[in-house]
């Protein structure tokens, strides 16, 4: 299985522990990534922020490269690198005199219509019928699956999953052994961007978050995106300064929990690079999945 | 030779104006096979028109050009004047010298001199034109209403009562609909039982009414007047001639668990059932997915209870096959389901209702009597939220249209449990109150004022389960977009009215179109909303578009109005401006190729293959005839045949030649 | 070619068909049509490459269709017109056998339609490269100059109709050409009645014409009329997608019609 | 130059054009007398050689005109037009036929304002081009 893959930024900076973790389940699932050669920034928010040609023609250069390098399907693990690319993609396609000028801009014809995948998606991949992963260490936790709003968001573009109550990475969650449970804040905003300029409200907004998922029992949150998880593993302290409470929850990327339950080493996956450890309360093994698990599976299955 | 008249209006001073009147007639008057050019100050007055009859039979005339208003305008006027006087009307010719002359050009030379040219067209024209009769189609005096609801009642009702014939057929086991569902109705709060059975028992007993339940349309074939239609009579499993009603069979039949369609769930039901007790045919019918004796092949239980020995655990279904003249669709609505509202919780918490479920909860027949209870443990919810707009007026669901009438029935339910539970807290949200009936304003500020419901301007995000209580998280937009979390024990949602599942399939069966959310499409939203394009197939009720009952009972008495008219005499004139394929001797027999372009090409599907076989029956080609019943005259097909083998008469090729001639 | 002689014995021989189709020695080194009914004239068949014409125009002609069933050597462009044909309700599946010759020459008998659209769509249906440029330097020249071109051309036109009798779809019975109440087209062989006719002969082949040129070379005068039928190929294709004699069952571009269909000239 | 006045033929469909025009009449709106027009019951009738039988009377423009999209009384006819133009318009224009003289256009029956200002436009271009040589000097050489 050979697949384009588009790092961006945060993957070689503040969410090392996400590539590092991504390579080794791929290599491990026989996925081949092959990086766009000469990728560029995909503008994020600061350029539909300022200027929108701007923000069309950066994702389009990198599309254009995945054209030349003839790649079919591309994945990019960084959700906002990913929303980046598949708005600029929907527009290049509406708007055919858009494309003209900006294929102007970047000196480069191309189609852009190669398949891009969210780290989701690829996981999805990794796991679909033919796969020959095994999970060896069952991941044994209620886990809360945090989607953020970059994944799902704007839904007639990005057309993935259920933009209101997703549901891929729970099942995910499920093939690896884990508990995901029913809770309502999947997709509540975490305050992204703001984390600079204005903590306070990351804090409260992250901090709802955090507290919906303890309430609900979970033990860890599972994240696809480097801001959700900057946002509620690194803001830890700020949060806990306006709750006025503790949280030990952990927060893991959906590349990590799935390393480990394929047996490999927390510090092979970049866990130590957490600033919120992750640990887990130990409990006795029997009483505590079977009542969730048949609740859970009742609901989830009513949704299916 | 052509022999044609040629009479110009002044139109008092419209034409006179600013086209020479005089000098056109005598110009007119030169034109070949022009022997007489008058004009005269109203053509279209009386002594116009008398004028024209008279030179009709004076001159002998085989063709008359009048030169006055739009054919749009007088056309009928002058072609019924030549008719009186022998002439047949199609030989009757308008040049619109009013309209697209006088009124719009400068008084000058090139005025009159325009205004000859186009008398000259026409004159051309009339040359080549033929006598034509308009087409008779025998009319077979049957209505079919298909769907049971208070809009097929009201048109079976209203056609029969016009004395013809009526088959009504309905899906499920009892006539009724989501009328009969509904608890009371609005602005009146009547209860809706009270009003339509004896409507309902007014339709079973009506002797021009035959009424075929738990059966469904097949097939319809033919064209106006003249359709052929089959319908599967599902098997019921009961002999309807022996059957009472007694009831037994229900009472004793060991499948008790069964969630009622009719319930929309809230209540359940048995395998052998009747959808409610004031069900008209009050006679059950066998669920065959959950009866055990399909599943395992023993139990027959109510086959032995039977006095009557009705049962008939073997039947099939049945086609029968009847002529009728006239379809009305009236096949009803649904509204949209659980597997929509992922954010809402419905389907996932069992307190989260729709309407019909509140309806039934609401309904002194109902599974509770009337009794609101909470479904997930039955016990009277303090706090109810109700939610408008669930799904209407919202792009994402697919769904940009308003449904209607989910204000009102939002009132509605809002001032029933106010009713019923005094110290109950009603929330209603709603994004615009759409209460524009005749009393319907009213209705809604009495459910405000008097009944004490909240009204928060705002749309619900999202509602999840917290300590048992149902967190509706919302906003109040007229408090400055405050967020808003009201802990409710039960939530209504007023989810979208959207058309049936198999509302594609039935317009294809009746080849009408449909609008890109499967709603039957009328011929003319303003001027013809009961009629389709298809001629001789009528619409009535929520099948064409999202409707209250006033409407759609008005809608039914519309569509029954015009099937009446149909019926009103025995046989069908229509205009004969048709195509026609042409017809030789042998052994061409036609010039038509048999390549049938025309036949995709037809929007009517008014184009037949015919076989022409010699005297011992072996096709020597197949080639088009146009159906007379069915074909509008639009002569699409007539600009694509390369051959030129098919002419639509009053626009034929060889007319509209000659007018170029003319130019 | 021996291979396409046994095969025809075996098929005459058979009964299979009535007739075969084929080409055979014609005046000087000239190949014609020829119709083999018995087993032994097989061997006048030939297959070489001066076998070009299209022998699907014989196909609905009346007095070949009363021979019986028929096997046809049918080339690419042959293939296509069948379908074509059977697309226009002139042929029924199984009325005809196609010896369909590739263009290395290897011969496969396909008795089915749908076996013919298999065969088919291992090939292309697009304009050759020269084809292209040709249309390409007509497109290059102004109005003007184009106009010139084709009134030197339609001068030369002595309405000998041949490129109507050469071509596989002209199977009217009564040409429009011959209606003469209305007079659609002058029967004289001026010049209003030349561009009336090449105009309407191109408007009534488009979206149907399989580009197989045995008009331009039926023409004694040597008008190049191919150009006027691919270039409405080529604008069917890119207006609408659609391209001719590829399937049984083709829908003819100008009688249907979508929502989409977008131009720029309509105000 | 000023003396050529242009002879232009409109083909329109019954129910919206003609229907427009007459609007266009009852608002008294004036437009160029130069136009002749043609009714036929939608635009699916306009047969393209009417459209070369018009060049041949002398018709120095031409005019067809009908529904917009989905306003059509027989559902379809106007679509089947437009593809029908598509076509013509290529093959004219690939014979070095001048197609600035063939004007296409939907008028519906609301919209009398607009085919009076689509007349006028339509008079004024026929006129800068002039009359139509390409047709005239084709006559000339027959009749010889």
């Amino acid at each position: 299985m050979k697949l384009g893959y588009f790092p961006g930024c945060s993957l070689l900076g503040s969410a090392r522990e996400l590539e590092e973790s991504l390579m080794l389940v791929a290599k491990k699932a026989g996925m081949e990534l092959t990086t766009i050669p000469d990728w560029n920034c995909c503008g994020s928010t600061a350029a539909h922020n300022l200027n929108h040609l701007l923000s069309v023609s950066l994702p389009a250069r990198i599309l254009a490269l995945a054209d030349k390098a003839g790649m079919k399907e591309v994945l990019v693990p960084c959700s906002a690198c990913y929303n980046r690319l598949a708005m600029a993609q929907y527009e290049l396609l509406e708007n055919p005199d858009l494309k003209k000028e900006v294929s102007e801009i970047i000196e480069m014809d191309f189609e852009g219509t190669a398949k891009l995948l969210n780290v989701v998606e690829g996981m999805e991949k990794i796991f679909g019928e033919d796969s020959v992963l095994k999970v060896e260490k069952p991941f044994e936790h209620k886990v809360a699956c945090y989607y953020g709003c970059l994944l799902v968001r704007p839904a007639k573009v990005l057309k993935f999953d259920r933009p209101e109550d997703p549901q891929s990475m729970d099942r995910l969650m499920k093939k690896i052994g884990a508990d995901p449970i029913d809770w309502p804040d999947k997709v509540e905003c975490c305050g992204a961007g703001l984390s600079v300029s204005r903590t306070d409200l990351v804090a409260k907004l992250s901090g709802k978050i955090l507290e919906s998922a303890v309430k609900r029992g979970a033990e860890a949150i599972i994240v696809a995106c480097p801001m959700c998880h900057s946002n509620l593993d690194m803001r830890r302290e700020n949060i806990e300064k306006a709750a006025g409470k503790k949280y030990s929850i952990p927060v893991l990327y959906l590349t990590e929990a799935i390393g480990l339950a394929l047996g490999l080493s927390e510090k092979e996956l970049g866990l130590h690079r957490h600033l919120v450890p992750v640990v887990f309360p130990i409990r006795e093994k029997k009483a505590e999945p079977e009542k969730a698990e048949s609740a859970e599976e009742s609901a989830g299955a009513v949704e299916e | 030779m052509a022999r044609i008249g040629v009479f110009i209006c002044h139109c008092g001073e419209n034409i006179a104006g600013t086209v020479d009147v005089f000098k056109v007639a005598e110009a007119a008057g030169k034109f070949p096979g022009v022997v007489h050019s008058v004009e005269y100050k109203y053509m279209c007055s009386d002594p116009g028109q008398t004028m024209i009859k008279d030179a009709i039979k004076e001159k002998k005339l085989t063709g008359v050009v009048v030169a006055a208003c739009s054919p749009r305008m007088h056309e009928p006027t002058f072609r019924r004047a030549c008719a009186e006087a022998g002439l047949n009307p199609f030989l009757c010719e308008m040049a619109n010298i009013r309209e697209h002359c006088s009124w719009v050009h400068e008084k000058g030379e090139a005025t009159t001199q325009k205004a000859i040219e186009l008398i000259r067209i026409m004159v051309e024209k009339v040359k080549r034109n033929k006598p034509l009769y308009s087409i008779k189609v025998p009319v077979t005096k049957t209505a079919l209403v298909l769907g049971g609801g208070i809009a097929g009642i009201q048109a079976a009702l209203d056609i029969a009562n016009a004395g013809h014939q009526v088959i009504l057929v309905e899906r499920s086991p009892s006539i009724g609909g989501h009328m009969l569902q509904l608890s009371e109705t609005f602005p009146t709060l009547d209860c809706s039982q009270c009003i339509l059975t004896p409507r309902m028992v007014e339709v079973a007993q009506h002797p021009k009414i035959t009424l075929y339940t738990y059966s469904e349309l097949e097939s319809l074939d033919g064209f106006i007047g003249n359709f052929k239609a089959r319908i599967r009579r599902k098997a019921r499993g009961v002999d309807e001639k022996l059957c009472t009603g007694c009831g037994v069979c229900i009472q004793k039949c060991p499948q008790k668990k069964i969630p009622s369609e009719f319930d929309a769930g809230m209540g359940k039901r048995t395998a052998i059932y009747v959808p409610c007790p004031q069900s008209v045919p009050n006679q059950p019918v066998i669920d065959r997915e959950h009866c055990t004796y399909y599943i395992k092949g023993k139990c027959k239980i109510c086959e032995k209870f039977c006095e009557r020995k009705a049962i008939r655990l073997d039947q099939q279904d049945e086609i029968i096959e009847v002529n009728v003249g006239a379809v009305v669709a009236a096949t009803g609505f649904d509204i949209l389901h659980s597997k929509d509202f992922p954010e809402y919780g419905y389907g996932k918490y069992p307190d989260v209702i729709d309407g019909l479920q509140f309806e039934r909860l609401a309904s002194a027949s109902g599974p509770t009597l009337g009794a609101i209870k909470r479904p997930s443990d039955g016990k009277e919810p303090e706090t109810v939220v109700f939610i408008a707009c669930a799904g209407s007026r919202d792009d994402a669901k697919g769904i940009p249209y308003c449904s209607k009438i989910c204000c009102m029935y939002t009132a509605k339910h809002a001032m029933l449990y106010k009713h019923k539970v005094h110290n109950g807290k009603a929330y209603v949200f709603y994004m615009d109150i759409r209460a524009g009936g005749k009393n319907y304003e009213e209705f809604v500020r009495r459910a405000i004022e008097e009944d004490g419901a909240v009204y928060l301007r705002g749309r619900v995000s999202r509602i999840y389960e917290e300590d048992g209580k149902l967190i509706v998280k919302g906003v109040d937009t007229l408090l400055g977009a405050q967020p808003v979390e009201i802990k409710a024990d039960m939530v209504v949602l007023a989810t979208a009215i959207v058309a049936n599942q198999d509302a594609e399939s039935l317009a294809q069966k009746l080849r009408v179109s449909y609008d890109p959310y499967h709603f039957l499409s009328e011929a003319h939203p303003k001027l013809r909303p009961v009629e389709t394009n298809t001629a001789g197939i009528f619409l009535a009720g929520a099948c064409q578009a999202p409707k209250d009952i006033p409407e759609a009972v008005a809608q039914a008495s519309g569509a029954a109005a015009k099937v009446a008219g149909l019926f009103s005499s025995s046989e069908l004139s229509r205009e004969p401006v048709i195509a026609v394929v042409n017809r030789l001797p042998p052994p061409v027999f036609s010039t038509c190729t048999g390549c049938f372009l025309c036949e995709k090409a037809c929007p009517y599907q008014a184009i037949e293959r015919e076989e022409i076989k010699d005297r011992k029956g072996n096709v020597i080609k197949v080639v088009a005839k146009v159906n007379p019943g069915l074909c509008q005259g639009c002569g699409t097909c007539v600009a694509l045949c390369r051959v030129k083998a098919i002419d639509l008469q009053g626009f034929t090729n060889e007319q509209v030649y000659c007018e170029l001639m003319a130019l | 070619m021996e291979e396409l002689r046994k095969k025809a014995r075996e098929l005459l021989t058979s009964g299979a068909v009535k007739v075969i189709i084929g080409y055979g020695p014609g005046s000087g080194k000239r190949v014609r049509a020829v119709f083999v009914r018995k087993p032994e004239q097989a061997d006048l068949l030939i297959c070489d490459d001066r076998c070009l014409q299209n022998l699907a125009v014989y196909l609905t002609k009346p007095e070949v269709k009363a021979l019986g069933k028929a096997a046809v050597v049918a080339r690419l462009p042959t293939l296509r017109a069948i379908l074509q044909l059977a697309a226009e309700n002139q042929l029924t599946d199984g009325q005809v056998v196609a010896l369909g010759i590739s263009p290395e020459g290897k011969m496969t008998e396909l008795s089915q339609f749908k076996a013919i659209e298999e065969f088919l769509a291992g090939f292309s249906f697009e304009l050759s490269a020269e084809e292209k440029a040709t249309l390409e330097k007509l497109d290059q020249m102004t109005p003007e100059q184009r106009w010139q071109f084709w009134q030197e051309q339609f001068a030369k036109c002595v309405r000998c109709y041949g490129c109507r009798a050469s071509c596989p779809l002209c199977y009217c019975e009564k040409c429009l050409a011959e209606c003469n109440q209305p007079q659609w087209i002058p029967a004289a062989s001026h010049q209003i009645g030349n561009l009336d006719w090449h105009i309407i002969r191109a408007m009534h082949l488009a979206n149907r014409c399989v580009n197989c040129g045995d008009c331009s070379r039926a023409c004694p005068v040597g008008i190049p009329l191919h150009l006027l039928n691919q270039k409405l190929a080529e604008e069917v294709f890119k207006q609408f997608g659609a391209r001719s004699g590829m399937k049984a069952a083709q829908e003819y571009a100008l009688c249907n019609w979508k929502l989409e269909d977008r131009e720029n000239f309509i105000k | 130059m000023s003396e050529f006045e242009p002879k232009i033929v409109a083909f329109v469909c019954n129910w919206c054009t003609y229907a427009g025009a007459d609007l266009t009449g009852t608002s008294r709106i004036k437009y160029a007398s130069n136009v002749r027009m043609i009714r036929l019951p939608c635009t699916g009738r306009i047969d393209f050689m009417l459209l070369l039988k018009a060049f041949e009377q002398g018709a120095d423009g031409i005019i067809v005109s009908g529904c917009h999209p989905n306003d059509c009384h027989y559902t379809a006819g106007n679509f089947h037009a437009r593809r029908r133009w598509m076509m013509f318009r290529s093959l004219l224009d690939f014979l070095g036929i001048d197609t600035r003289r063939i004007h296409f256009a939907w008028v519906s029956a609301a919209e009398g304002a607009k085919w009076a200002e689509f007349v006028n436009s339509v008079t004024d271009q026929v006129r800068k081009l002039g009359p139509n040589e390409q047709y005239q000097k084709l006559s000339q050489a027959g009749v010889e």
